[in-house]
């Protein structure tokens, strides 16, 4: 057999040029439809897609799913979607810090999935990776575990939860490259390696974004190809939720 | 009688050389306070971090670093940051060695309640589901009865459950309690000053004392 | 007749721009050099690489960087490294466009044999498996027919099969086919110099010639 | 709720200082018993734990089993554990490169079984994740899905397969710290990571052992949880399979 040793011609610029650089949030949204559903990078407050969630907003698309850990605040964040009722239901684990999610929640306006912070991050990956369904304890023997399949596997119990199915991945990264390869900054990764890798269609929007070969291979943490569009976010807030500080 | 504080200090003393810990929002937090000198932990914040460090100085906060309670917190030397799936792979594969959360309720079989409370509004499990399924040392700590002077250790819990046969030992302001594989809360330890008697009253569920109980030295 | 540079180089053409592909060993791996040089396209490797590079400059070899074939490569810029189980995470979840691989069968189904023959000393069948369970897009590169004159093209494979109903096209020295969705193997152009009688005759699965065959372009 | 406003009085290091250090190899593999399962990181000849297997060889120990995506050439890796016939059974998915090894399967002295890299890697990651099986479409309609349960999702076959259950892992890192945190280099990180975080005892053998800190905890593909034994290898040979270059 031949293992291509004959002479390998390709160049790097012919090879690593896919553009996935959008103008902006505005574009990069633009086919977002009413009733699809998203999934939003983010933990509280932190590593959020400002940017999308404004263009969300002032698109004004409707009757939303939104798979996120968190509902964001009264004023920011998923919670500015919640204010002009842009969202049908919310898929999160915690949903604490929001008066209007509570508002809309009680009064029968907003339909509210709560699932274990756990199985919301590897229902994500299993999208990621392909895999239909995972498998976790988490939540056996309580009200979640309610009409979900429950196995034993080596004497413990565990409940067969589903990959999501996302029409689109919107996060957040610190740096980009215009070919979507991704890199985090410390706890602001928390979902949004996992969200990325889940959309059918995956937007990214970073406060830098650099060329090919300005980040190293080995540091990217979202190779580009989960990412379809990237672009350089601008006036991030990056709001603090509860600062706590001690006394020097 | 034990405060807040020192039920966390009580608590410390729990961890061993060694550990990777996780420790939940309320009275855990403050475990982190009371770790023992002499011995090498790691704390690890669910949201995708080990070697949670102190609350930064004022002005040095950092947006993009926070724990699990949203808190602003530091890095370590030695530190490392992952993703979400990452980190409750690691939960769930048993790497976190003891897991410090509070609860509403416990039960004698060691049943855990402690996110949800009907009729009133529900904020969400966050990670507690999967870590008390997962986890295979977990300490509660938590006041012994509620505002309305009703025992939390109960034969069973009657708020909705977020996790089953889980609870290893709990720590209140009045004792501190193994729970048994078999069943019934063995007492270990009176709070100083807390008689066996306050306890007894204080428990509703199958409580177990075998002879002189000590007061606990903190 | 195509030599295999001439079979790799007519692959090449169906290779579009943005497109994520998988290269296998042995003619595949030549299509890279005829990417068209107008399209943007980045080869994975499944050991764990997007944007495979060229072969190095003799002495600048590394031995940390090599490929599915154990090949010393290089990187481009661009390139991302992660593990094999995110690796085949991405070929699983079909986020690679295209896979082109070679086979010693392939069925009027599209099912494929390349990794077993009974008898012979089994290698293993390394990714094929994952690659031709997942990928929507596989084009099979190989010879129409074997060392013993037999053809490869069967109505069903009397090899043990590495995956069942997956391969969409197949390029040979002698003919470019569609495998049919409802099964078939649809005749869409002639190598240079090869006559539809001599494809017929190298083709034992059900062979489907509608209108005029024309000769390929490459 | 008191969220721990107080001091926060714990000092850095006092906390970080989780040494995992071992002498070297010998030490680290001083308690793997005859008839133990092994997993050995590594693709090909790149990125293996040379330093550990040449301890292994040293120590004699038999009967093993190896989880490894290749066993070696004859001189060189597993093949020379396979040399000494210290492996009863090779777990792989690709043995093409050892003559002895074909040796001894075909006489009966060597048991292997072969599976799809891709289910490979995912068996060791599902053990990492604490997931008791994984759902992979890989083998469907092969004789690799024989007595393994099918299951459909979606329209789509997939084979249910099992977690690894390995007492050790034995990985090489380029970068390593005293706590266990580890840093790939290239495509050497291959199975390294997913089998880190599989074994009931991780070793890793580094390239470069430094402090806690001199790693940035963005970069780290391994966080030290997983792993329980860290030594810094030495006199890697780093022997390339094959080695092909163009002209200038």
């Amino acid at each position: 057999m031949v293992y291509g040793q004959k002479n390998t011609i390709f160049t790097s610029n012919q090879l690593l040029n896919m553009n996935k650089v959008v103008s902006g949030a505005d574009e990069a949204i633009k086919d977002i439809k009413d009733g699809m559903t998203l999934m939003l990078g983010g933990f509280g407050l932190c590593g959020i897609p400002e940017n999308c969630i404004a263009a969300l907003v002032k698109k004004g698309v409707k009757g939303l799913t939104c798979i996120s850990n968190n509902a964001g605040v009264d004023d920011f964040g998923i919670g500015l979607m919640l204010k002009t009722k842009q969202v049908k239901k919310m898929i999160s684990s915690y949903v604490g810090e929001n008066a209007e999610f509570e508002r809309q929640l009680l009064s029968g306006e907003l339909e509210v999935e709560l699932i274990p912070q756990g199985t919301l991050a590897t229902r994500c990956m299993a999208a990621g990776y392909g895999m239909p369904v995972i498998f976790t304890p988490a939540g056996i023997g309580t009200e979640i575990a309610e009409g979900k399949e429950v196995r034993n596997f080596n004497g413990k119990d565990y409940l067969m939860e589903m990959a999501f199915d996302a029409d689109f991945a919107i996060v957040k990264a610190w740096k980009g490259d215009s070919m979507g390869n991704l890199v985090f900054r410390a706890t602001a990764r928390n979902f949004n390696p996992v969200m990325a890798m889940a959309g059918k269609i995956t937007i990214a929007e970073v406060e830098e974004l650099v060329e090919p070969g300005e980040l190293d291979p080995d540091h990217i943490h979202t190779p580009g190809i989960y990412v379809h569009r990237i672009f350089q976010g601008k006036n991030y807030e990056k709001r603090i939720e509860q600062k706590t500080v001690r006394k020097k | 009688m034990l405060d807040k504080e020192g039920i966390a200090k009580r608590i410390a003393k729990e961890i061993k050389d060694g550990y990777y810990v996780n420790l939940g929002i309320g009275i855990p937090t403050l475990v982190a306070n009371y770790i023992p000198k002499d011995i090498d932990v790691v704390l690890q914040s669910e949201n995708g971090l080990l070697g949670m460090g102190p609350f930064p100085f004022e002005g040095e906060e950092d947006a993009d670093l926070i724990n699990a309670g949203k808190q602003t917190i530091t890095m370590l030397p030695g530190s490392s940051v992952f993703d979400s799936a990452m980190s409750f792979g690691m939960i769930r594969a048993k790497k976190v060695n003891l897991t410090i959360l509070g609860a509403m309720e416990v039960s004698e079989n060691g049943d855990i309640a402690n996110w949800k409370i009907p009729g009133k509004m529900v904020k969400g499990m966050g990670g507690a589901m999967d870590l008390v399924a997962s986890a295979e040392n977990i300490i509660v700590a938590m006041q012994h009865v509620n505002k309305a002077g009703e025992s939390k250790l109960l034969s069973k819990c009657s708020l909705p459950l977020t996790g089953v046969n889980c609870v290893k030992k709990i720590v209140t302001e009045l004792a501190v309690l193994d729970v048994l594989p078999d069943g019934g809360f063995k007492l270990l330890e009176r709070a100083p000053g807390v008689s066996v008697e306050e306890i007894k009253k204080a428990t509703a569920g199958k409580l177990i004392i075998e002879g002189e109980i000590p007061e606990m030295i903190i």
